[in-house]
């Protein structure tokens, strides 16, 4: 009886807060999301703080690509090139003009790297399939050379190296800086995050996949299929750059090497271990890229391997562990999450009722 | 004909369409008049399609003139039309299969939306008063076609006959002012057919109609004036009655039968 | 001229090894509509069997038939195992079971061989500006290539390769065998794959040598499009000698950023590859 | 003459159970299709009539039931195998392989047939009855119109010279002229070589004009069945099932 | 961004170190494109920190030696060096492994209060002790070195004409100013290769067309190795000068094992005559009192399938000398005691030319020595070691005894 009041009640919530406009519910979201960062970070050591901030970052790179691939279609192989552009320009906003704060030189890099979304987005708008595959391959591959040509503005091979200010002088006796950092790079990410969400839950979201799945169809209905490609191409570079961004903010370095192709493909890796279609994906996707490598290597530590074995045992692994989750959970972790959750449910609920 | 009488109307002049070797449209002309429908009717591979691709900028004509209420129309994007009151259904129905039915058909309606980019962005201004009125637009067009009880179904779990309907109420959904159907009756039973016919006797007072249909009691029905297209060339032109009593028609593409 | 003359036969040297590679991946393309990048990890195990086969016999010859066997056997058994389960249910869920999947080859050659180059033989003997090694590879990319259009074009087998990649429940209803023909086209494909490998690894092995051939693999493939062979072979010495050219008169350092802007021009222009037949209409 | 033994049917099935996960689409069916004759299948929109045809081939898996074929069991097999029992299938839409040629497209459906001179025979053949496909042997299919494409699904689908023939709504696209000719053609087979036509159509009073028997469909049951002359005569079915 | 101003950490403190064991901490490429070639170096130093470790530790304390794989990825140094000092608490890092990568973790390191021992890399910034007290630089500078290759070239090549293959990164720019205060005028040719591309060969066609006679590669030894076999490939037979990073000889020769010279030789006689600058001894050297114990660890503490090349000898020389500082630092062990012997001791060993860690002076080497390989494994001295620096001093003899393996205390109570 109490249980049933008690469900009806949480579904009137839940029913008002779906009708609640859509930029609320996500900025509340986003919010929540931040006290339990601000709330996690308190109660765990510095390096932990640091490895929140890299997952942060991560995600929201993770976030575009998803947004790229799940949205609009367009499987992009040369994600890295948009972290690349982001970390450049942080290195440089921040060697060459040491006073620009920093809210307003990750502003500048999501529009540096936006500017090349649209660049690129505009070349490959016509690409399909393997074209596109091919062409954004290459571009990660290629774009970083770009510091290579021009040794004396970006540092050659041995990239740029500077400092960031790390926790404001009035905070500082309180927050050490990596957990100053890790809110700051939340911050970025959540907010990115609700445009992402704003753009794949609403109409621009619609449009591209309209023309994901028709790009004929979509046209007939006024939708322009190569500047919505091109959009979504941006507003993932956009998502790359930031990421970029920060990570230059947290690490102070910008390096050619950082930007490989193995970044870029594990940023496509990421999309589709943590599963396409939702934020949580993304999430899980950042921990993988995160964590898989760490505990690789702490398995190998502790196995006691040979050398050879042991160096490459963490390679290995994410090969496998990839190869198992697409195999095991077609539709990524979080997919495989809300299968278990609602099996769980009927279970509890038995087999007859209805998963609420 | 003169171009002078069809200002109003959509004016086909002389147009023609070569893929390679193949001449798939010969200096085609017909005219439409606001209001009426009008049966573009011929064999298979006579180039009923290519014409409406022809209209709508999916393929390029070689030569020859379009024009909707005095607007040019050949030289455009397909997605510029829309925008011009053009709206078209597919004879693949080519509807998006990873989306609802309502989200289907919103796309369709995605013309009457007004807010931008930046707005799509931020979540802020008329996003949400857009969504609003697109989505009761799909489904008063979902519910004209009788499949509103369908809105959440994904498109390629739907029988063909309901697919067809939610293909027609995405081409509504925009309030066209000129509608090319292509092939609406296929795959529909008798039962169906003529309810189709009645509803596109409706769509006379709201718009003008196109109907390319090889289902020639339908054609007949509903016309008020039919085109005969062969081997890219127009045979025949003119009301139901003069095309079922013209010999080239019945030899061309009728048959002994008809 | 002299030295334009010499960086042309080192570019098409270098473009015989990319266009059997971009070979490799057009043929998996067609007949399974997925982008391999298990290709080098694949042709990587199949060079370092050469490489131990022959390190204990002596044999060079030996080792690179062994090399095309292991090759194409671990290709149909990466089909048969890996990726037929995603095969169906996207693009996307077959290449990530690729690239898992050279992750993996690339940590198993390296726990194996280890990370440490080691010495690996040409196949016939390298001096000279255009060596009998230069032009076994030319030779070797041109017959198979030649091959590979006449089983594509003329042999039912090729059509029904073909039938099955782009249409496997309709090629299964006229009668193919559509699991069978996705193995066989794994299997030479894998094969050819090995091949590059024998051509690309020397003079050095080590876990990551065929990274950088891969991506100029598959820059050739997308430039010469993805339908036919001589698409890719051509695909391959274009970018084989373009490189070879920019590394020559620009600076080694513009190699890649060359590359990319060669694929941006070559696919604005062309946007399924320069010899590609035009897509099919839309509707 | 004494009477031959009775050959079995062309085809049975029995109790066909076929689901789209919850969705019974083919909900336990039964037919019987007499070799040498045209048998048309027909129901409302979404009765079930593509999914038994898909079912019967092999393009879809079965719950549960048997399909027969000459007696022979085809209940488990995959598509491949049932089209070499000599049953085939031309699917809802066609599905011509657009990327390759018209020529491809025809060659594909005998391919697995050994008899390679008749093979080319048949090619010919499919050509006299469809000139427009010999026109564009070497263009790709997709560049087909809608028609010409089902021209080519049915060709491609003789060209195997099948036993039995499954036929989803082949009318559909067809100018009215080359419909009366395909169907005039089926009775042709079915007379010169036995051929036993399964015909799914929407229009119902056309495919009873041809067929000898038909089955109507409705909610994934079999509903009515009987001789095409007393469907056709049949009000009450023809109003509740039919439409006309 | 304005440049934090953090407090010095205290040195007085002894983070990972216990009444029996003290941690270090590393990082370099293990795995990936940059591996090959580096991962002997940990190799080494392992055997000698068990060796040392056998002998009963440095002051009762056993050696606990982490590598941490980065790739030679700066983001990735900077996280696993994060993770070193945040998380494993090692009390020094020794021998960090890069230009690109060391860079972007000595800021950190300093602030952090962690004394970065023996940086694995010859660019020059590691010797800043003022704005980096705790860092201190290991090999000779690539300055320095391509001084010494420059004036010896200048001296016994007089007429020649000189190519330079270099890597096309910091390697290639510093030794490129110490090589044109010797060459300026005789240089006819610059050749870069970008570390990941393989196909050298238009670089070879060039040098080659440019007729340079003596070509000096400032490589690593597989581009060493490329330069040689793609000269033979097309029948160019400079004289090649290398430098201490790319003459490795015995790693050469494993890589050239396949290939014959010209003539139908071995691999070893395509080697014959190269040149070469050096600080440490020899793998192949005779006769060398360090090296009979370096072979003798080798034998008991590296696995079978590593041969003893330079690379493999240079983590053991790495090693030696940080447990020298560890037991010069004395039993109390903490970060200052260590920095405070490093910056009052001695640490020349089996290096062949003096080593600084004075207080001012956190360079490492100071010189190098030349010698020519000859087929059969003999290396010859052809100029000994001389000294010089980083600027445009004079290059001078020096008067150096070099300590044997019993005069040297590196392990011990
Ligand atoms: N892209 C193309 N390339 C080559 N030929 C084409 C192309 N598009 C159309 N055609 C040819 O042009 C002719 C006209 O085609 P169209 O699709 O307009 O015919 P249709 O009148 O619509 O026929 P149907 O009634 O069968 O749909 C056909 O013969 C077709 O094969
Ligand atoms: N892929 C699918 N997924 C889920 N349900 C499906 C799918 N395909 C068909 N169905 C359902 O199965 C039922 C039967 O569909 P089927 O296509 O067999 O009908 P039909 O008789 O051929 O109709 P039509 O005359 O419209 O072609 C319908 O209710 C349809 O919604
Ligand atoms: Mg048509
Ligand atoms: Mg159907």
């Amino acid at each position: 009886m109490t249980d049933d009041t008690a469900r009806t009640g949480r579904a009137a919530v839940l029913d008002r807060w779906r009708r609640s406009p859509m930029l609320l519910r996500h900025l509340a979201a986003a919010l929540a999301a931040f006290l339990g960062i601000v709330l996690l970070t308190s109660v765990t050591d510095p390096f932990t703080n640091l490895r929140i901030a890299t997952i942060g970052y991560h995600l929201v790179a993770v976030a575009g690509l998803a947004l790229l691939i799940g949205v609009s279609g367009q499987i992009s192989l040369g994600h890295g090139a948009f972290m690349f552009i982001g970390a450049y320009t942080m290195a440089l906003l921040v060697i060459h003009v040491p006073g620009s704060p920093l809210w307003a030189n990750l502003l500048l890099a999501i529009a540096a790297s936006c500017a090349a979304g649209v660049a690129v987005g505009a070349a490959t708008a016509r690409l399909h399939g393997p074209y596109l595959a091919g062409a954004t391959l290459i571009l990660a591959v290629g774009l970083p050379a770009v510091a290579l040509r021009y040794p004396e503005a970006l540092g050659g091979s041995n990239g740029l190296t500077f400092s960031v200010a790390g926790t404001p002088p009035a905070l500082s006796d309180t927050v050490p800086d990596p957990r100053w950092q890790s809110w700051v790079v939340w911050l970025a990410v959540l907010l990115a995050l609700v445009v992402v969400a704003n753009v794949s839950r609403g109409r621009l979201g619609r449009r591209l996949r309209a023309v994901r799945d028709d790009e004929a169809a979509a046209a007939l209905s006024g939708l322009r299929p190569g500047r919505l490609r091109t959009v979504a191409f941006v507003i993932s570079a956009g998502c790359g750059g930031l990421a970029g961004a920060l990570q230059a903010y947290l690490l102070g370095t910008a390096t050619p090497s950082s930007f490989g192709l193995a970044l870029s493909l594990s940023l496509l890796a990421a999309v589709v271990l943590g599963g396409l279609g939702s934020l949580w994906g993304a999430l899980w996707g950042a921990l993988a890229l995160v964590y898989v490598e760490v505990w690789g290597h702490d398995a190998a530590e502790a196995l006691g391997l040979s050398d050879h074995v042991a160096n490459n045992l963490p390679i290995a692994l994410f090969g496998a562990a990839l190869i198992a989750i697409v195999l095991l959970w077609p539709s990524g972790v979080q997919g495989g999450l809300a299968r278990l959750g609602a099996a769980v449910r009927t279970r509890r609920i038995g087999p007859g009722g209805r998963p609420d | 004909m003169t171009s002078t009488e069809g200002t109003g109307g959509l004016l086909v002049e002389d147009v023609s369409v070569r893929f390679g070797g193949v001449v798939a449209l010969r200096d085609v002309s017909l005219t439409a008049a606001p209001n009426t429908v009008t049966g573009i009717i011929g064999p298979n591979g006579a180039g009923k399609t290519t014409l409406y691709n022809a209209l709508c900028g999916l393929v390029r004509a070689d030569s020859g003139r379009i024009s909707w209420r005095g607007t040019p129309l050949l030289g455009r994007r397909p997605d510029e039309l829309a925008g011009l009151g053009v709206a078209r259904t597919l004879q693949g129905m080519n509807l998006f299969p990873l989306m609802t039915v309502a989200e289907n058909v919103m796309v369709g309606a995605d013309r009457l939306a007004r807010g931008g980019t930046l707005a799509a962005l931020t979540g802020l201004g008329r996003v949400g008063r857009d969504e609003r009125r697109l989505r009761a637009r799909a489904l008063d067009a979902l519910a004209e076609f009788g499949v509103a009880h369908l809105a959440e179904a994904l498109p390629p779990s739907l029988p063909f006959g309901l697919r067809k309907r939610v293909a027609l109420a995405r081409a509504l959904a925009a309030d066209p002012d000129l509608l090319l159907l292509d092939e609406p009756a296929g795959g529909l039973s008798a039962e169906e057919i003529a309810e189709l016919a009645e509803r596109i006797r409706g769509f006379r007072e709201r718009m003008t109609v196109l109907l390319v249909e090889h289902h020639m009691d339908m054609v007949m029905d509903v016309c008020d004036h039919i085109a005969v297209l062969n081997f890219g060339r127009v045979i025949a032109a003119g009301p139901p009655e003069a095309i079922r009593a013209d010999a080239a028609v019945t030899e061309a593409y009728l048959g002994d039968a008809a | 001229m002299e030295q334009l003359a010499e960086l042309v036969l080192n570019g098409v040297s270098s473009g015989a090894v990319y266009a059997a590679l971009a070979l490799s991946l057009m043929i998996i393309y067609q007949a399974t509509r997925v982008v391999n990048f298990a290709q080098p990890g694949l042709a990587l195990i199949a060079a370092y069997t050469a490489f131990s086969v022959t390190r204990a016999t002596g044999s060079y010859w030996l080792g690179f038939v062994l090399a095309l066997v292991v090759g194409g056997a671990l290709g149909v058994l990466a089909e048969r195992l890996l990726i037929r389960p995603v095969q169906r249910r996207s693009e996307l869920s077959a290449i990530i079971v690729t690239l898992g999947l050279l992750m993996l080859l690339q940590g198993v050659a390296g726990m194996v061989w280890s990370n440490e180059p080691h010495s690996f033989p040409y196949p016939l003997d390298f001096r000279g500006r255009f060596s009998a090694t230069d032009a076994f590879a030319v030779a070797a990319v041109g017959v198979t290539a030649l091959g590979l259009l006449l089983l594509f074009r003329y042999t039912p087998l090729g059509l029904r390769m073909r039938a099955a990649a782009f249409r496997p429940e309709v090629a299964r209803m006229v009668g193919v065998r559509v699991g069978l023909m996705l193995t066989v086209g794994w299997g030479i494909a894998s094969v050819i794959g090995a091949l590059a490998g024998m051509l690309a690894v020397p003079p050095f092995i080590f876990p990551n040598v065929l990274d950088g051939v891969f991506v100029y693999g598959i820059t050739a493939a997308v430039i010469g499009g993805l339908d036919n062979p001589f698409g890719a072979v051509l695909g391959g010495f274009t970018l084989g000698i373009g490189l070879s050219l920019v590394s020559g008169y620009l600076g080694p350092e513009l190699v890649t950023l060359a590359a990319l802007v060669i694929v941006v021009v070559v696919l604005s222009l062309r946007p399924d590859g320069l010899f590609t037949r035009p897509r099919a209409r839309q509707v | 003459m004494s009477a031959p033994a009775p050959a079995p049917p062309a085809l049975e099935v029995h109790d066909l159970v076929s689901a789209y996960g919850a969705v019974r689409a083919v909900d336990g069916v039964s037919l019987t299709v007499p070799a040498g004759s045209i048998t048309a299948v027909l129901g409302a929109n979404g009765a079930g009539k593509t999914t038994l045809l898909r079912t019967v081939s092999g393009a879809k898996a079965a719950q549960s039931g048997r399909v027969l074929a000459d007696g022979v069991e085809l209940t488990r097999l995959p598509a491949d195998r049932v089209v070499r029992h000599g049953v085939a299938h031309v699917p809802e839409g066609g599905g011509v392989i657009t990327q390759l040629t018209v020529e491809e497209n025809l060659r594909l459906g005998g391919l697995w047939r050994a008899d390679r001179a008749d093979r080319v025979r048949a090619r010919e053949e499919m050509y006299q009855l469809f000139p427009v496909l010999a026109e564009r042997r070497r263009q790709p299919a997709g560049a087909l119109s809608g028609g010409e494409r089902q021209m080519l699904a049915i060709g491609r689908a003789l060209m195997a010279r099948p036993r039995v023939l499954l036929l989803d709504e082949p009318s559909l696209g067809l100018a009215p002229m080359v419909t009366r000719r395909l169907l005039r053609l089926l009775r042709e087979l079915r007379d010169g070589t036995g051929l036993t036509v399964v015909l799914v159509e929407q229009n119902a009073r056309g495919a009873l004009s041809v067929a000898d028997h038909g089955f109507v469909l409705s909610l994934g049951r079999v509903a009515a069945s009987g001789d095409a002359d007393r469907l056709l005569a049949d009000d009450r079915t023809r109003h509740a099932y039919l439409g006309f | 961004g304005e440049v934090a101003e953090g407090d010095a950490a205290s040195l007085d403190v002894s983070t990972g170190v216990t009444d029996d064991s003290v941690r270090l901490g590393t990082h370099m490429p293990l795995t990936g494109p940059a591996a090959p070639g580096y991962s002997q170096i940990s190799v080494g130093a392992r055997a000698v920190f068990d060796y040392v470790n056998a002998q009963g530790g440095v002051h009762g304390r056993q050696i606990e030696y982490l590598v941490e794989d980065d790739g030679y990825d700066p983001v990735r140094t900077v996280e696993v060096v994060n993770e070193l000092v945040l998380q494993d608490e090692i009390f020094a890092m020794v021998g960090g492994l890069g230009t690109p990568t060391h860079a972007r973790v000595i800021d950190f390191l300093n602030e952090q209060g962690v004394p970065d021992l023996f940086v694995s890399s010859g660019a020059l910034m590691w010797n800043q002790p003022d704005t980096h007290p705790l860092t201190f630089g290991y090999q000779v500078d690539y300055t320095r070195e391509a001084k010494i290759q420059g004036q010896y070239v200048a001296e016994n090549f007089p007429d020649a004409s000189v190519g330079v293959f270099f890597q096309n990164d910091d390697v290639g720019t510093d030794t490129q100013a110490g090589l044109e205060q010797y060459l300026g005028e005789q240089i006819v040719v610059r050749e870069p290769y970008e570390s990941g591309n393989t196909d050298i060969g238009p670089q070879v066609s060039a040098l080659e067309e440019a007729g340079a006679e003596v070509v000096i590669c400032e490589c690593i030894p597989t581009y060493m190795a490329l330069l040689i076999l793609e000269s033979q490939a097309i029948g160019y037979e400079p004289q090649f000068v290398a430098s201490s990073i790319g003459a490795d000889t015995v790693t050469l020769n494993g890589l050239l094992q396949e290939f014959a010279d010209a003539d139908g030789g071995t691999a070893d006689d395509m080697l014959d005559g190269l040149i070469a600058t050096g600080y440490l001894p020899q793998a192949t050297a005779a006769d060398d009192p360090w090296l009979e114990l370096y072979t003798q660890i080798y034998e008991e503490y590296v696995p079978e399938e590593q041969p003893f090349t330079n690379t493999l000898l240079y983590g053991m020389v790495q090693a030696t000398q940080t447990s020298m500082a560890l037991m010069a630092a004395g039993p109390d062990l903490t970060r200052q005691s260590l920095v405070d012997a490093l910056h009052s001791g001695e640490f020349n060993g089996p290096g062949l030319v003096p080593f600084s860690t004075a207080e001012g002076e956190h360079s490492g080497f100071q010189g190098a020595y030349v010698t020519q390989y000859h087929a059969g494994g003999r290396s010859e001295i052809l100029q000994e070691p001389r000294v010089t620096d980083r600027e445009t001093g004079p290059i001078e003899e020096f008067d150096f005894s070099r300590p044997t393996p019993d005069e040297v205390v590196f392990y011990g109570g």
